[in-house]
């Protein structure tokens, strides 16, 4: 039952990867970082405005130790915007983990599996440790690993949505065949549901939403943490069988009779 | 004289002879965790001092936000 | 957040319920037990046989600090049988509650409402701490309320299966209706699902057959418990709401534009 | 591939039985009555009221060949107004048929089970044809036929909520164990779901909410017609079975290498 | 409700088009397809064996009044491969129809994403009505339908499994954005599938398995044939909306109180 | 004289000697498909004519109206 | 003289005048955790040594199994 | 003399100067519906009395299984 994940030769002591955005604040968010678990953190690039400096993101984060930063693409449109997008997030903070996020619909925010390919392909050859964000496409999956990536994240459902991993028949295909971790991506809401993700064979997962949006992150994050662990305890215990019949817990001798 | 760049889409004036870290010594408070960017290529931290800003530069200077 | 679960009057530290059958041994039950972190087992009766002496259960199991013991009125095909069950198993151990459970059919082993109603009423008006395992059926559920049962304790599945909480739309209804503490009993199988349970606002969960038929029933149980954790922990901090459409957590600024 | 279902020795046509609720006007209903090419249509009762005469439901209904009315109990709280409505009901119409419904909750409308089972036994030993709303409770649907009823029609959801058959777990219980008709009533929306009840086994499905409250109803009735026809064809032609890996339909034999 | 299916400019009559694998023998596939409906019928490359001469499907298919096939690419394992069939395939029968089926690994027979893409690219060049069967990917869909594809046939559930649809939510965002019709391709197991595919929306729906594999195909082909003209009917009649809570179709009005 | 009966919960008052086919003549237009409860019994149509009210009487007329 | 009895549905039989705590002193190893149920009626502990046994009596000898 | 081509992959001989018209000829019974491909080119029906087939050839010969 060793609960340790290796992602692209780096070691991590955590099955929750968290995302950094939506948070009241940057305070709330760290809380919430500590409070997981995770040992690592999403985070995305934007302009810097120099008429509105907000808080410095990345200087807290790094602060918290063994924290390691996972910038994403997001804002890409296309393989070539998010390579250009992984080599200035290298430069901005060293991290070799790039999420590559490929999303050129702002409304579903679903993954682009061509653009999404050809961006990891790129990656993958320069020494990045490369995690899609992807359709839960399970011969994509398996094209991926062939350029290298060092893991893939399909998704549950879309970005924001809560709702759960409906693309679950599709997952546990991925899982089957996978020689790189699976990781869920997108579309859980509840701790559960992290849970189920794990119990049925992924690596690790990734939320974001569903700790920023609830009602109290801090607690909600350190939910997800004992439900991550939770599903793991279940995975290495091996769940019962499923029956289409029931079976008896209790003797059935009618003891009781007149 | 000055030097007409572009900063994340918008016109700005630099000293003739600016170079990347003057264009950052600008700014207040100071930036942190920045990248720079200039006419599409990468400006690595070591280079802020040489790497000259002309006339027409884009400039690109990008930061970390939430994100998931 | 407070975890304390209250039952007829009984402060329980726990809100995972733990059934004491189909184990391999007593040993591994009782380490089970404890993994668990349970504060209340169920248990069943049986003739004793003199020519084949068993294992003593509730010696080990009262050895446990704080633990409480719940028969269970198992072989009772009718209200009559379950009273009179009850009243064994109340000068058998002392202990108050009792798990009122009349299943007819040895196939299924669902509970006869009828009968139950009726064993309830009676057992309710005697002192005991009234357990009902029911159909997930929301007007009994409250007509049981009326008799003074202690909590209501509706199916997930039938005992044994591991189908989850196929009875979820009706549960959902039950709780919002219920004045007293509502436990999914029988069906989970996975610590996920127990999660889910008390996420949606169950105040426990009874398993039995998901820890002692699983592979490893310590580690499992230690599952359980964390999930459970998880899954209250999550109630408390109040899940993100669903959304029909995707929401992002990135920026997407099109910052990246040749 | 016979069609006929009989119910307490009446033969019906049709594996479709309508409500007559909620219907914008009764030239509508009647509409939809036709289309649906049921032969048995509810109705419910209530008080006449002198100063507001509304249209004439019984004429035109039974102006219908070969349809038969099937008054319901709805505003009973108990056995003793059940049994009393559908002795008011027989008179009024003359028909055998009751649908025994006694939800004491306005809220979710939902089945008491005891009550049910008290006026189900009551009627069935006078000679209606007696069909109970009742919860998808397995062992209350047996105990209903050992006193007689013509049918079980456990909810697929609570009435009007469309949330179609969230009780399959149960309802497949109940078809395997009984020896009259399964008819699912409430919940429905879909004629796909309709399609589906049938093709699992149950005899028939009630709807009126899915054909009442549509955009179409004389378009609805009528794809409710054919898709519970479908389903009939597709429970007598044995569905395909299940299987965990895929099968190919295709020759996959490689004729075109290179 | 016009029924009529347009799709590359060529009308179809009916809204389910039939796979002729897998059957016992060609008189019972030929049954079928008649007993269908189908305007539209697949059949797949092989080589030609002079010792083993078999039926010749070709001819009696072609022999059905109005029926067009469309030929498939199984087998091919990339692009070129694809390509190459489907000009083998339009010498053969003159149909401009070609389904793009590119799935490398013969244990789930998925879909490759990147060689669908660019074989459908070639392919609508060329003036072939391009029909792809995909994973159920929104973006993948849209990008096909900007090379030109005539119809997007996500999967419901992997081919000949019968897990019907599987990837619904995904489905859904492919007909919310699509502009060429949606056709479910693969999973689909029982008539009442066929019809709710319907009802969200989908054009049409592919099955082959859930006919061929059936106890009896002709029957089952009818009742595909039913299913789908229900399903088309719901759409065009406006399915009900649904509600949280439940809405009482009879009078609730206590009218038999003493 | 009158008698004074309850129609539906309602005070209703008929003719001394009034009979349940009297009561209904009353309504117009004339109701069809009824059902008649005299004091929780139900009473025939055969006996309409000869079921006379009396004072206190609890009428309770019931019809069909669309139910699912 | 001997006394018969039923035990959990078995003859069994006992010496005369036995009392329930005779019937459970004859089990090897003693039982821990039980209950007693004498022709229907539940036997409380303190009244072990009190009860008698007579011919024909119905003896229950309930303990507890694992159980869900 | 013979012509030696590959047919489905599997050797197959014809005499010296044998067309695709000739190879399908030599079919029993004739085969309905199919396409020939030589060496990766698709021929047309029209060509099959003129397109000569030479040592080497890879023919195939393809038509229409059941599929879905």
């Amino acid at each position: 039952m060793d609960d340790t994940l290796i992602l692209g030769g780096e070691t991590l002591s955590s099955r929750l990867i968290l995302g950094s955005g939506k948070f009241a604040d940057t305070a709330t968010m760290i809380a919430a970082v500590k409070a997981s678990g995770t040992g690592l953190v999403t985070v995305a690039l934007r302009r810097f405005n120099p008429d509105q400096p907000t808080d410095d993101l990345m200087g807290p984060l790094m602060a918290i130790p063994g924290l390691k930063l996972m910038p994403n693409t997001s804002g890409a449109r296309d393989a070539k915007e998010a390579v250009k997008a992984a080599y200035i997030a290298r430069e901005l903070c060293g991290s070799r983990f790039i999420k590559v996020e490929i999303h050129p619909n702002p409304h579903h925010l679903l993954p682009d599996p061509i653009e999404t390919y050809e961006a990891c392909r790129i990656l993958a050859a320069d020494d990045f440790i490369v995690m899609p964000y992807m359709p839960a496409d399970p011969v994509l999956a398996k094209r991926l690993e062939e350029v290298g990536v060092a893991s893939v994240m399909p998704l549950g459902a879309a970005i924001g949505t809560g709702h759960g991993m409906a693309t679950r028949e599709m997952i546990e295909i991925i899982i089957r065949d996978s020689h790189v971790p699976v990781i869920v991506d997108a579309g859980l809401r509840a701790p559960s549901e992290a849970a189920a993700a794990i119990e049925m064979g992924c690596a690790a997962v990734l939320v974001n939403s569903a700790v920023a949006a609830s009602d109290h992150p801090v607690g909600m994050a350190e939910a997800f943490k004992e439900a991550v662990a939770a599903g793991w305890k279940a995975w290495c215990s091996g769940l019962m069988p499923t029956s289409e019949t029931a079976v008896a817990t209790s003797p059935l001798t009618s003891f009781l009779g007149s | 004289m000055a030097v007409h760049i572009s900063l994340n889409d918008k016109n700005h004036d630099l000293p003739d002879g600016a170079t990347v870290a003057r264009l950052l010594a600008g700014f207040s408070p100071q930036p942190k965790g920045i990248a720079v960017v200039v006419n599409g290529g990468i400006v690595p931290k070591a280079a802020y001092e040489t790497t000259k800003l002309t006339d027409g530069d884009q400039v690109e200077v990008l930061t970390f936000a939430g994100g998931g």
